[in-house]
């Protein structure tokens, strides 16, 4: 098995839905000659062609705008965000018609389609290139929202989302881009959408996170089990929306502990929510206050001052020992 | 300063029936009577649905609804120079071309008393009819995306979209024009310029002299037509269409009417417009144009029309019957089409709505 | 006092704040001649002209855009969305400009504007007319979000909206536009942003809600109290973001019990956010979990629908009574 | 079929030095040697500052950047033709023209190094000046507010605003230009038409010929000129800005020029171009041709030149050295400006942040 990082990973499932489906079209900016600013679809138009991996415009409404229109005319298009700073150019066209076309006419009508966008911070970028608001995506009726952690789920669920029925917004941690490889087969793996991932069990706490941050969190959970020998559960989420509720509320009813690790804002954020599930089902169960390690509620700073604004080994372990000793 | 021009530019314009009726022989198309009377016939419907639809609307029997009196010339013509495998991108303004393009006649009604319903095309047409779309604008963008599909798939067919005056103002009209032109794809902009945008008229939307000059920014064939003239409109989207079939791209078309009615329902245009103004363009509108040169050409008499007023009264009253006596609405359909696939959040809160509607109904 | 609906409190505030500062400048579609939509701006092309009051194209990305540029140049625009529905056009320029600025220049430039939108349900309109998406804005750092829910606090929140140094959504819910009059006083009263109001004391429950469903949560409130002699505390939020945690922690620890009472989608939504609040700070106080009643997570139904979809009066006395005999 | 023309357009073109440095005599604007002087030292040190901050990005110095080597000419030349009343509002590609408007040395090392304190404008300068914009084309509308203002409050001064030719593909770009227009504000737009937006070539950016003919959508008067000819860089913006302070509303420039460097440091150009491309326009970048003209001119001769270089070498070595001494950032200066109010729940993350700062210094 080939060892492959997430920007190959991404690459490799886009290549083999495009072989496999002559349906399947890629679009962006700078997708095509180029092959993405990050090179994830890379080769794919000398692989496809100019009509199948489409270099657009500078124009993010309209990349979604057109994508919809294929998608209801039949394609698949996989439509590319070159950063997520600049997808809430199009959120009016997923809000108003990529979520909402299937609900518009109860289901005559559909728009399979997916928009990738990186996202996130820690690569010393410029402004609007740094953030992280899946929760914007995820608070919107009739998305689907992906964040795989590494390669081999990020090639597994770009294949998902591509077969998927239904819009997806595909989130990818640039962070995590070429940061690490894993072994990816060759052959077909299809990831489940609405799936969370139990990384680990345990039986003292989960720690729950997503993306770029699962790095950081496997390294301070590490420790922690290392240090105390404690049991602890460790949930990838994967699909931010709709959201395994199963397997948080069963991991929390069990340990009575939770960490949520997110790099976005805390307010109004994917860890709000997981709060508010496990007040609902599993607020009996908590031993603790689930604790909420994430970004703050400040404008994302330049990147000199980035750093510290993400969560770190050491304060997740902190976080995660606190929420052990309360 | 003696500077080099680089370039130039025109904005050709099309009549062929004056507001009087008269055609201009050098342009007259030469269609087929039936053709002719098809057009009519449909113009005449839908006039005839408008108008009913704004009793019910006035009765409470439906919601808010944008009337489109006045405009029936455009929508109609165009869907019938449309071939079957084309598309049809309306905005809320085209409820003569909706209809003729095989949307049922109590569509608009379930669509204005507020049921999705409203949107389902019957299963046997070629459900190439999208639905009303409400964002201003945003629809140029689907049809663009539709005409990329169908040049992918070598399909001899287009995309025709239509938009108001004042979407053109809109950046997705801009994006949606440019990345037609950037794709040569096969795709008809029609923008009905109704001279208002609600209570702005269209002098203030934009400074440029003419909607069609907005072409000249995507060097796509660009001309402005009498709106309320159905030869003209026919013969401009039917050169248009052949131009997109045979690959020649898109084609952007300013068809020039008026809005005779307010807004929607819920606007008074008297806050912003004379009745003088009103009355001037009601001696300009579409059907009366018609009729007066299908009379002269003498295929068309008061006994057929007063036949034909008979006919569509007794279907426009067939369709509100239907619409009314339609009723198993099912409450928690929303929770089937979120998504094309099932989750057990959603079927938790599915569960939890239809709980609370129990026992609302035991509230009452 | 007169007796004044919401409507004509707000366009009270925005005549006052016109004539007491020429750098108030009212913009949007339709709001001049025509008076806006729903007449909020009724009159004040007649009273200040047509340089202060602009009937601008239309065209959401640049009404906001534009009111950025006049709000760096010294003005204080109060710009309208026509519904909070095409608000979406807009957010690039909302997360990216407005909501930034001043973090990206430590405070040297600055952009003191409002943007005012009717949003909600009930009213009977069509698709895009009836949706509750405040989350957005208030996940936004950098945003301040206000929604009244009478005519007195929105007249005075207003006036603060448009004297605050910072750029503010004011979310107007449009169900309660006309639905009642109170009196609002002729002089001038200006809100607190970043306040909530503690509508009714008592100390068995706390309800949280604002905007339009304070009307039917008020009266289920009335309901259970006249019903079983509950004392019941009711917090109406106003600002949603930066929340007023102190209000809501304090009174969920003294009753131990709450019910929040929202339009929009359950998930992701400001009443994640509450129950994260609580969670954070008064975890050990609550003895029962903090009950949602909220929109569903589907894309919202046209009109013909939206009755069952929209928290009722029924369906919060339900809640409430559920939530103290937990 | 004959049809009407009902409307004319033509886009004008201007170049006074041609790419050997020769000046149409007929055009020259005869501009004192001071201020010919003036703008070539400001292109000489935009250039300088550019190709330093290429070393020190390679050095990791400081971060990704997007270099303007080849385009110093019309930023320059817009901001020397400009008034102190007037609003800079540039995109990320005018460095020179930053550097005109007072924007301080060490600024745009501070801002590639990712501190906000690179946007800080002097105390003691008029301050209108906005900071760098990424997000493309959204800072035209900004322009086109502060132009508005500028009218509203009866000041005779404009806005010029900066954008790339990808920029005009973005709906932003489209509702400003149609705001502009409609208000008749004093703004002058300046498309930077480098030929490339990243990877995209301009001819598919868009269909049409020229960048220029996107101003008649607006009714605008609009020209292209040669981006890399100094002389008419000033003209233009000079005379566009003359009409906006006269009440003559917006004007839009396409500035030919050509982006010699890579995108950004993140960019590698041998993806999508020919270093042939590249070479040929390195014949035609601005700073060559306009030291011919100036040394023709009797102006300007070699020592004068060399005293240049070594002046500028030491100011930007200056600048670099002020640079790297500054250091004292603190960290946790995103929460005083999230808002111009204080509120506790922000002053709780402070609270949170500094003491997991504390603990992170622990962990190293
Ligand atoms: C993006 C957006 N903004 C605002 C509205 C509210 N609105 C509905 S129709 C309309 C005016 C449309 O004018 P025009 O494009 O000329 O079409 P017409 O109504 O005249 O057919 C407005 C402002 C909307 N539906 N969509
Ligand atoms: C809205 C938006 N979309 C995408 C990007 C990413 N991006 C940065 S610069 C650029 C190309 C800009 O091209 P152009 O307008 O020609 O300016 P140039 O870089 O050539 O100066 C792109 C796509 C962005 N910054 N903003
Ligand atoms: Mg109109
Ligand atoms: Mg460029």
């Amino acid at each position: 098995m080939p060892k492959l990082n997430m920007v190959q990973a991404i690459n490799l499932g886009l290549a083999q839905e495009m072989a496999r489906d002559d349906s399947v079209i890629v679009m962006g900016e700078d997708v095509g000659v180029d092959g993405g600013v990050f090179r994830v679809t890379d080769q794919l138009i000398e692989k496809f062609g100019a009509e199948r991996v489409l270099d657009t415009p500078l124009a993010e409404s309209a990349i979604l705008g057109s994508a919809i229109g294929m998608a209801l005319a039949g394609l698949r298009p996989v439509a590319e965000m070159q950063f997520s700073g600049f997808s809430y150019l199009m959120l009016a066209q997923w809000e108003g018609h990529a979520s909402r076309y299937r609900a518009r006419t109860l289901g005559q009508f559909t728009v399979p389609l997916v928009v990738r966008m990186p996202f996130g911070g820690g690569v010393r970028a410029l402004e609007h290139h740094s953030e992280s608001r899946e929760a914007y995506y995820a608070h919107t009726p009739g998305s689907k929202v992906l964040i795989p952690s590494g390669p081999r789920n990020a090639r597994a669920l770009i294949v998902a989302a591509i077969r998927d029925p239904d819009p997806v917004v595909f989130m990818e941690p640039k962070h995590s881009y070429r940061a690490f490889r894993e072994e990816v087969p060759e052959a077909e793996e299809v990831g489940k959408i609405g799936k969370a991932q139990l990384v680990q069990e345990g039986n003292d706490l989960t720690v729950i996170s997503w993306g770029a941050m699962m790095r950081p969190t496997r390294k301070a959970v590490a420790a922690v089990t290392e240090q105390r020998g404690a049991g602890i559960e460790v949930i990838d989420l994967l699909t931010i929306a709709p959201m395994d509720a199963g397997a948080v509320v069963a991991s929390v009813t069990k340990t009575g502990r939770c960490v949520v690790v997110q790099e976005a804002p805390r307010s109004f954020s994917v860890a709000s929510e997981i709060i508010a599930l496990l007040n609902d089902e599993a607020l009996l169960y908590l031993e603790a206050p689930v604790k909420r390690l994430t970004g703050y509620d400040v404008v994302t700073p330049y990147f000199g001052r980035e750093k510290s604004y993400i969560p770190t080994v050491g304060r997740i372990v902190r976080g995660i020992e606190e929420t052990l000793d309360f | 300063m003696p500077r080099k021009q680089i370039a130039q530019f025109e904005v050709p314009y099309l009549q062929i029936l004056d507001a009087q009726g008269q055609i201009d022989p050098q342009l007259d198309p030469q269609l087929p009577t039936d053709e002719l009377l098809r057009i009519y016939r449909w113009m005449v419907l839908a006039r005839a649905t408008d108008q009913r639809m704004l009793k019910l609307q006035r009765q409470g029997r439906i919601g808010t609804f944008g009337p489109s009196t006045g405009q029936e010339a455009i929508s109609v013509a165009a869907a019938c120079a449309m071939g079957d495998d084309d598309w049809f991108v309306g905005a809320f303004r085209e409820l003569g071309g909706r209809l003729v393009r095989g949307e049922p006649l109590t569509s608009p009604y379930l669509f204005y008393n507020g049921y999705e319903e409203g949107n389902l095309q019957p299963e046997s047409s070629r459900q190439r009819l999208l639905p009303i779309n409400i964002i201003v604008a945003s629809q140029c963008l689907h049809a663009v995306g539709i005409g990329y599909a169908l040049k992918y798939r070598q399909e001899r067919a287009a995309a025709v979209a239509f938009m108001g005056d004042g979407a053109t103002s809109e950046g997705d009209f801009h994006e949606a024009l440019n990345f037609a032109a950037v794709w040569q794809a096969p795709v008809v902009f029609i923008s009905q310029n109704n001279q208002w945008a609600i209570s702005m008229p269209r002098e203030q939307q934009t400074r440029s002299q003419t909607l069609a000059q907005k072409g000249i920014a995507y060097e796509m064939p660009s001309i402005q037509i009498d709106g309320n003239d159905a030869l003209a409109c026919y013969v401009a989207v039917r050169e248009a269409l052949q131009r997109a079939y045979d690959g020649g791209g898109p084609t952007f078309i300013e068809a020039v009417t008026y809005r005779l009615m307010m807004h929607t329902t819920a606007d008074d245009p008297g806050r912003y417009r004379t009745s003088a103004e009103e009355d001037e363009w009601w001696q300009q509108e579409p059907l009366g144009r018609l009729r007066t040169y299908l009379t002269a050409k003498k295929i068309w008499d008061d006994d057929q029309e007063e036949a034909l007023q008979t006919e569509i009264k007794a279907e426009v009253d067939q369709a509100v019957v239907e619409f009314e006596a339609m009723g198993n609405f099912l409450p928690d359909i929303p929770f089937d089409h979120v998504y094309g696939t099932r989750h057990a959040s959603i079927e938790q809160q599915r569960r939890e709505f239809l709980t609370n509607l129990e026992q609302e109904a035991g509230d009452a």
